[in-house]
């Protein structure tokens, strides 16, 4: 991650496409908080690379000035790992809705964990599928009426933060995007842990979910960090991890590894012993060439 | 009557070390110069099974399977039963005593040659496996080859064993030498080894990994997946040595958006599966199209439909290829013809996938990418065309002018920044976009501008067509019938052309290599000059018939196919040419149906 | 000059409740026995953009949006700025003087119907969205239509919600109704209501739900996504009165694997998506058409490549559907005509799927799905021609003989036992298997068995083929010029002839149903008689066009393609037919071009 | 779940295709040990259906005597859910391999517990792709060398027991396929658990992984029940499933929930008020039709 030698302001983020969020949607803190964070840590807009999926979370890198590429549904990890493997010098965010990833693309979360390339995974988590008007969501509580469970949803809500922490992610996060100066001091850790690292948020979809709104989140958060709890201890993670519908919803740093894994780019030999691949020189001459070849011979 | 070429038999089971076998004996009869096409024909299945492995050899380059049996070499008593019928006369087999019990009676003219292995080399009693090796020295004296081509090899093979394991090796081969030359007779040939020029033995799967190292590929993404499998072991067996970072995600979803993601940040990736993991990835196949980002993906094919006969040969992902995705994007559908071409190819398209920004698909299948044959090492030039990106940016450039990633040109192309570069910043979406990257499916839509962007893109097939070279026709312009073919069928159509006319039939040949886009009007021109249109397919439906029909309205007048997952044989070609021309059938569906191939249900009701 | 018919459009953005107006209106007008098509043209936004829906009214049903705009209601100042220079001559403009402030000028003839709404209802200040109410009652008396529609609708969609609010519409519609009698001219027209027969207002999506249910369906599983998301929402609506298990599992793979396994167990379950969804679907598909599970998946074509433009609508996936999953294996896919044929084709496929144990793609697209229009509610027959199983065993019979799951038919079709029958237990797999059910990929294969076994498979193809009902030519025998389009196109294709035949121009019509398999020579007999061909779709490459060609080996006379993301027209088609026989283009490439679809770049660079 | 009234051997579960696997595979100890629960349990064979994915492992069914689908690699969770749903009367048993269901399906196996359908799901976890010839999975340990990693697994293993908890599975079991009768054991429980049940079950390749070998297990093996684990103790089941790799590999009952979610048969309102799906009447009469109709007049 390189750092600019210029002062930078959250608008050097903003591009000139005005979000086409709802009114009030949560999505807008979320933008926010990333521009501030990335200003802070003075990351020159052209080394960042924001990566989503489909939702209207996902419409996010259309509003943040830096290189973007807004995929496919459930997808942005993959896209963002194959983006971060080729040029390790970027700093590469992966971004999209709870649908994008805990739902279609929960199986790339977890395997990213695995990978263990150095990404920021932020989930606008809002319990709902927007885009597509308000259906069900893997992390919709239990009972929520939606378009597609109009007499209440019959299945239990994932935790996308104990699977986070199962599958060995060395830094885990939750924001609330009502508080976006709370959001950018996690996203700044995150974007500056060496690793994948997760930052869900909780952003309110103020037209399709009428359970989790912002009031019912603001009775409902308490921070970490004031309630004195320890984020390098794995089972105080989990435990406060568990908590999601048990009336308090614990925001801030869940979990960071004091002895995290070293990212892919330092255990793959190849990424390892060199610049970033996409600035190696390419091919090879007939000689080295010809002796791949009498391998065969 | 002196055999200008063997067609050599390896039957046994999975487990039984058939493939390094054939293996030894393939790269013993190259160091010695002699030309060799073989292919496996193998289940899925790690242990068990009857593995049926061919090995034709020859003073010139053989392009098939070939048509008949010569040698059998059985590993086990199943094999000695089912192949020796289809030796012919003149031709032998040889066998280890210890392992086959009951002779069956040999055809006329067929020499038995048992082999008392453990009588040969004491190591049998712990390794079994070393039959394999008494059995192919005993064959190489049956052939009256020189027995330097075995030895150099197992020395080359077990160097790093210590000389102990060679010596050992080497005893065994040798001990079955000279029982062979002490025993039985040996089998008359014109092969001529000992040629100076040193060959090397491939597969097509080689090919494209060496391919993709000429390219500058710097990230290959699998999934395992038969018969793709092989350039991904080749790749991670290369990777480190050659900076190739080679990487195994959680399924091919994974696999194609990460391909996509690195192409996209500018290196050079590439990706490689088969049907069935195609499939997965054709969504993502189409957001490379929208997002006008140039990817490589090898399909290799196999017989289908869903997980099909997974280690048998077929071209039935045509379809799904052309069809990938939801949409109309432009890509370029590619299938070689052989080996060469599987090397040529992938360093062709990715230049063509970078002036184009374009996903490229490259069809392959099991026979292509897995037999073995010699390759001249010479052929393979790692240097030329060279290297050409086509309109990148990767540098800064003040021109005071804003960038518009996706520019309207006459082309359709538009230079293309890759992340990191100041002053270039743009979004690449899958939703339609305008010039500038912003979506026009979103807060505004525009007809006039979404047409535009459609013809943008679509363009670029038309000078990509252009750009490509059209088909050609091989044989004598005036033959009786032509035949065409598509991807690699091209050897084994050749050499049923050849056959053919040793029966008073001239035949030409087309052979496609680029389906899509296609050169219909250079084809309909090729064939409208032909007596008799056959098309030779190595599937059920004929899909490539249906392609040629609609690209140029020529109604083929006969078809020969074959989807029982065993590759054309010449004889099946020339066969199937000869019911159509009498006009007894239009679609002739060929089979493998020697005996050897026939298996009986093993386990009844 | 009294208009025929009237199109009135709805201008406004995303959140203004466009969609909910439109319903009202549309249900007013049908409970008075008028018809009507409506189509919305939306953004992929959920607040702001510019929505546009347009509602054609008449006596007869209307077959297609229509070409023209007669009255506009621009519910903010951007939808009267853009759509007013559209308005014919004769026609009116509504608006709310308090979101519109600056009142562009008329074109001739045109009525300017300023309603100060804040005026007319208190309401207002709290709710905006009353506006509508108001609007469509103005509109109602500038029609000359009787209250009592609106009056009716307002009562019944409000009664849940208590008289108050019922009375507190029906008001505000009132007010709209007399101030819009007191100062604005009436507008002539001869539409009739007051008929007797009520008819419903459908929407395809709809259409499909109630087939569904008609064809017994028991579960119906989606992941959400636009278009198909209608059919989700209607099941979801209605499975706990029907019975019907509606899910919403993780992703399109979850989606159609559940779906085969659902069939598999012996129900009947559906699944539905658009083309992106669809591509994860692929490899799935071809499982069901291995193992010969029944399975009927709606895919709602909208605008790709990608997400493309995922509110438009387009016929791009047909070559996604006809090349879905690896290899050859039997399918039907179906692409309704009209919303009866929604219904009337989902009661027919599933007969189809079972009694051909086969895969089903019905292919729609937004137009049709999405578009609401009046139906004749006695059209709809629940019970005929009935549920047909085919050969399906659920119950033990003592027969004595074993059970071969994959038994080789004439047809291809083998009597199949669904799991929880004694006596009849099999393994269903994707590999290829004998016709027990016992892998033939695995310790053994055997080309004569796998050639058995694909040909067994294939050959429900030619059965099915003969048994579905041919295309026919609808028109005059020896007209100029045939129209050959696909699925939705039918009305427009069929409103453009009538129009093609006032300006002196025969045309007569031929509307696929059936793709896969094709009528391929009852098409070409048809085709061979006609004078000019010219093929009409909604996308840019002509993919119906090339499976024609192919299927017929007919090269049509011309095309006329729309890919702009609205629908067609009939004026698109009778300019393109025009420009086609004038020799001036052989592919007409249709654009909707009034100034009301032109958008500035409203962000620039 | 029927129970037969005749007596049930082992023997009346075997198809008469004999296993294909290689001589010492593990799997042969998974499928010993699965007849002989269901014949404990005396589950009619036509009562059964086994739905597997694609690998060595996957080709079980074949050799099941009972209904069998041998689905597409990765997804037999949602074939074996669309089976129970539509006939929830039947005893439905997904299985497979680990790169099937830690790879590639990954995120149906944790959908799958979120649903709560009933099915017993046992992966043959030999860390390994077995079929495809040795590649890395998933689960394969850090350092191992293999075809696709040939100078060692840069990625570290996913640990499916430490998922299956964070998922919300109710009954998480792990099994070691050289114990047929300790995995019997396992199964029947499995089997017995309304709801989604988990057994993983080491289950060593002996062609391809040269590490995790019977060996490698008898030396680590240690059986919860003997060592006093509460199976009803969330926490210690977390922290006994953590072991992997620490020289320790607990197996048994790690965690049976004393208050398990209800199974979606119960929650869902159309499949709990009723028959089995597939035993219902089909069709609606044109009256009942035409007050569907009705809504849209
Ligand atoms: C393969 C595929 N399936 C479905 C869709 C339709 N789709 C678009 S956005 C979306 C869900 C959005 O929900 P979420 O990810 O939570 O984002 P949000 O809109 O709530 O921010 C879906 C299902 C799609 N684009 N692609
Ligand atoms: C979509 C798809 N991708 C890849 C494959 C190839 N494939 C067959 S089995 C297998 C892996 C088998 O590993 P595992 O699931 O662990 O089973 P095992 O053979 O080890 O028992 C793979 C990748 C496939 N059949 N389908
Ligand atoms: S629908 Fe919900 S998530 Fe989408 S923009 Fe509106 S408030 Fe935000
Ligand atoms: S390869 Fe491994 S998993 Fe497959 S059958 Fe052999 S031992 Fe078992
Ligand atoms: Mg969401
Ligand atoms: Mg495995």
């Amino acid at each position: 991650m390189a750092t600019a030698t210029v002062e930078l302001k959250p608008k050097d983020y903003k591009s000139n496409v005005p979000p086409d969020w709802c009114p009030g949607c949560g999505d807008f803190g979320v933008l926010n908080a990333l521009q501030r964070a990335c200003a802070d840590l003075k990351i020159p807009p052209h080394e960042v690379v924001v990566v989503s999926g489909i939702g209207c979370s996902s419409n996010l890198p259309g509003f943040f000035k830096a290189y973007g590429l807004h995929g496919l549904h459930g997808r942005p990890i993959p896209v963002a790992t194959g983006i971060k493997l080729a040029n390790k010098d970027l700093t590469v965010i992966a971004t999209g809705g709870d649908g994008d990833g805990y739902g279609i693309g929960l199986s790339h979360f977890i395997h990213g964990i695995r990978r263990n390339v150095d990404l920021t995974y932020i989930v606008m988590n809002n319990q709902i599928y927007g885009l597509t008007t308000g259906q069900v969501s893997p992390t919709s509580l239990a009972g929520m009426q939606t378009k597609s469970t109009p007499s209440g949803n019959v299945e239990e809500p994932i935790n996308p933060l104990m699977l986070a922490l199962a599958a060995g992610c060395d830094f885990v996060a939750r924001g609330f995007s009502g508080d976006t100066k709370h959001l950018a001091e996690l996203y700044k850790q995150a974007i500056q842990h060496r690793g994948f690292a997760l930052v869900d948020v909780f952003s309110p979809c103020v037209t399709f979910n009428k359970y989790n709104t912002y009031d019912w989140f603001r009775q409902r958060i308490v921070k970490l960090e004031e309630k004195g709890h320890d984020p390098t201890d794995f089972v105080a993670a989990m435990q406060e991890a568990r908590k999601m519908g048990d009336g308090e919803v614990p925001i801030g740093v869940f979990y960071r590894n004091p002895n995290p894994r070293p990212p892919l780019d330092e255990r793959d030999p190849v990424l390892a012993s060199g610049p970033a691949l996409v600035k190696r020189p390419m091919g090879i001459t007939n000689a080295e060439g010809r002796k791949l070849i009498e391998e065969l011979m | 009557m002196a055999l200008d070429e063997v067609v050599v038999g390896i039957g046994g089971a999975a487990g039984d070390g058939i493939a390094s076998a054939g293996d030894t004996l393939a790269l013993a009869l190259a160091r010695q110069g002699l030309k060799l096409y073989a292919y496996n024909s193998y289940q899925s299945v790690i242990r068990g099974g009857h593995i049926w492995l061919r090995l034709r050899i020859a003073n010139e380059q053989p392009l098939s399977p070939g048509n008949v049996l010569n040698c059998l070499v059985a590993l086990n008593q199943e094999s000695l039963d089912r192949h020796l019928p289809e030796i012919q006369p003149g031709g032998l087999a040889l066998f280890n005593t210890h392992r086959v019990k009951r002779v069956p009676e040999a055809p006329d003219g067929v020499q038995l040659c048992p082999v008392p292995v453990p009588d040969l080399t004491e190591v049998y009693t712990k390794l079994q496996v070393i039959q394999n090796t008494v059995l192919i020295g005993a064959l190489y004296a049956l052939l009256d080859l020189p027995f330097e081509g075995v030895e150099s090899v197992l020395e080359s093979t077990f160097a790093r064993k210590g000389q102990k394991v060679v010596d050992l090796n080497v005893g065994a081969a040798k001990a079955g030498y000279e029982y062979a030359k002490a025993n039985f007779r040996t089998m008359e040939n014109n092969l001529k080894p000992g040629q100076d020029k040193r060959f090397a033995v491939m597969t097509g799967n080689e090919a494209f990994g060496l391919g993709a190292v000429a390219a500058g590929v710097r990230m290959y993404i699998a999934y395992p997946m038969t018969p793709a499998s092989g350039i991904l072991h080749w790749m991670a067996a290369h990777g480190e040595k050659l900076g190739i970072c080679v990487r195994q995600p959680e399924d091919e979803i994974a696999v194609m958006n990460m391909t996509i993601g690195a192409n996209h940040a500018g290196v050079r990736a590439m990706c490689g599966t088969s049907g069935g993991g195609f499939a997965l990835m054709t969504e993502a196949v189409g957001m490379a199209g929208m997002i006008e980002t140039p990817m490589v993906c090898v399909e290799v094919q196999r017989a289908g439909p869903s997980t099909g006969v997974p280690t048998k040969t077929e071209q039935g992902d045509l379809f799904q290829a052309k069809g990938a995705g939801q949409g109309d994007y432009p890509k370029l559908i590619v299938a070689p013809r052989n080996v060469y071409e599987c090397f040529e190819t992938i360093k062709e398209v990715f230049n063509l996938a970078d002036k184009y920004q374009i996903p490229v698909i490259v069809l392959s299948d099991l026979l292509l990418s897995e037999h073995h044959e010699t390759v001249d090492p010479d052929r393979f030039d790692f240097e030329s065309p060279g290297i050409d990106r086509g309109e990148l940016i990767t540098e800064p450039e003040e021109n005071g002018q804003p960038y518009y990633r996706y520019k309207v040109t006459e082309t359709g192309v538009s230079p293309r920044a890759i992340p990191g570069v100041p002053g270039y910043m743009h979004v690449a979406a899958t939703d339609e976009h305008d010039e500038d990257g912003v979506l026009i499916s979103d807060v505004y839509t525009d007809p006039t501008r979404r047409k535009k962007m459609m013809e943008k893109r679509m363009r670029k097939m038309e000078y990509l067509r252009k750009e490509l070279p059209p088909p050609q026709l091989e044989g004598p312009e005036d033959a009786d019938v032509t035949l065409v073919g598509w991807g690699s069928t091209w050897g084994v159509i050749k050499e049923a052309i050849q056959a053919l006319k040793e029966d008073g039939i001239t035949a030409n040949q087309v052979q496609i290599k680029y389906l899509v886009p296609f050169h219909g009007k250079e084809v309909a021109e090729i064939l409208s000059r032909s007596k008799k249109v056959i098309v030779v397919e190595n599937n059920y439906d004929g899909q490539f018939a249906r392609l040629l029909r609609s690209e140029t309205l020529i109604k083929p007048d006969g078809h020969i196919r074959k989807y029982d997952g065993e590759p054309f044989e010449p004889k099946h070609i020339v066969a199937g040419v000869k019911k159509i021309l009498a006009g007894e059938e239009e679609i002739v569906r060929c089979l493998s149906e020697e005996p050897g191939w026939r298996t009986e249900h093993p386990y009844p009701v």
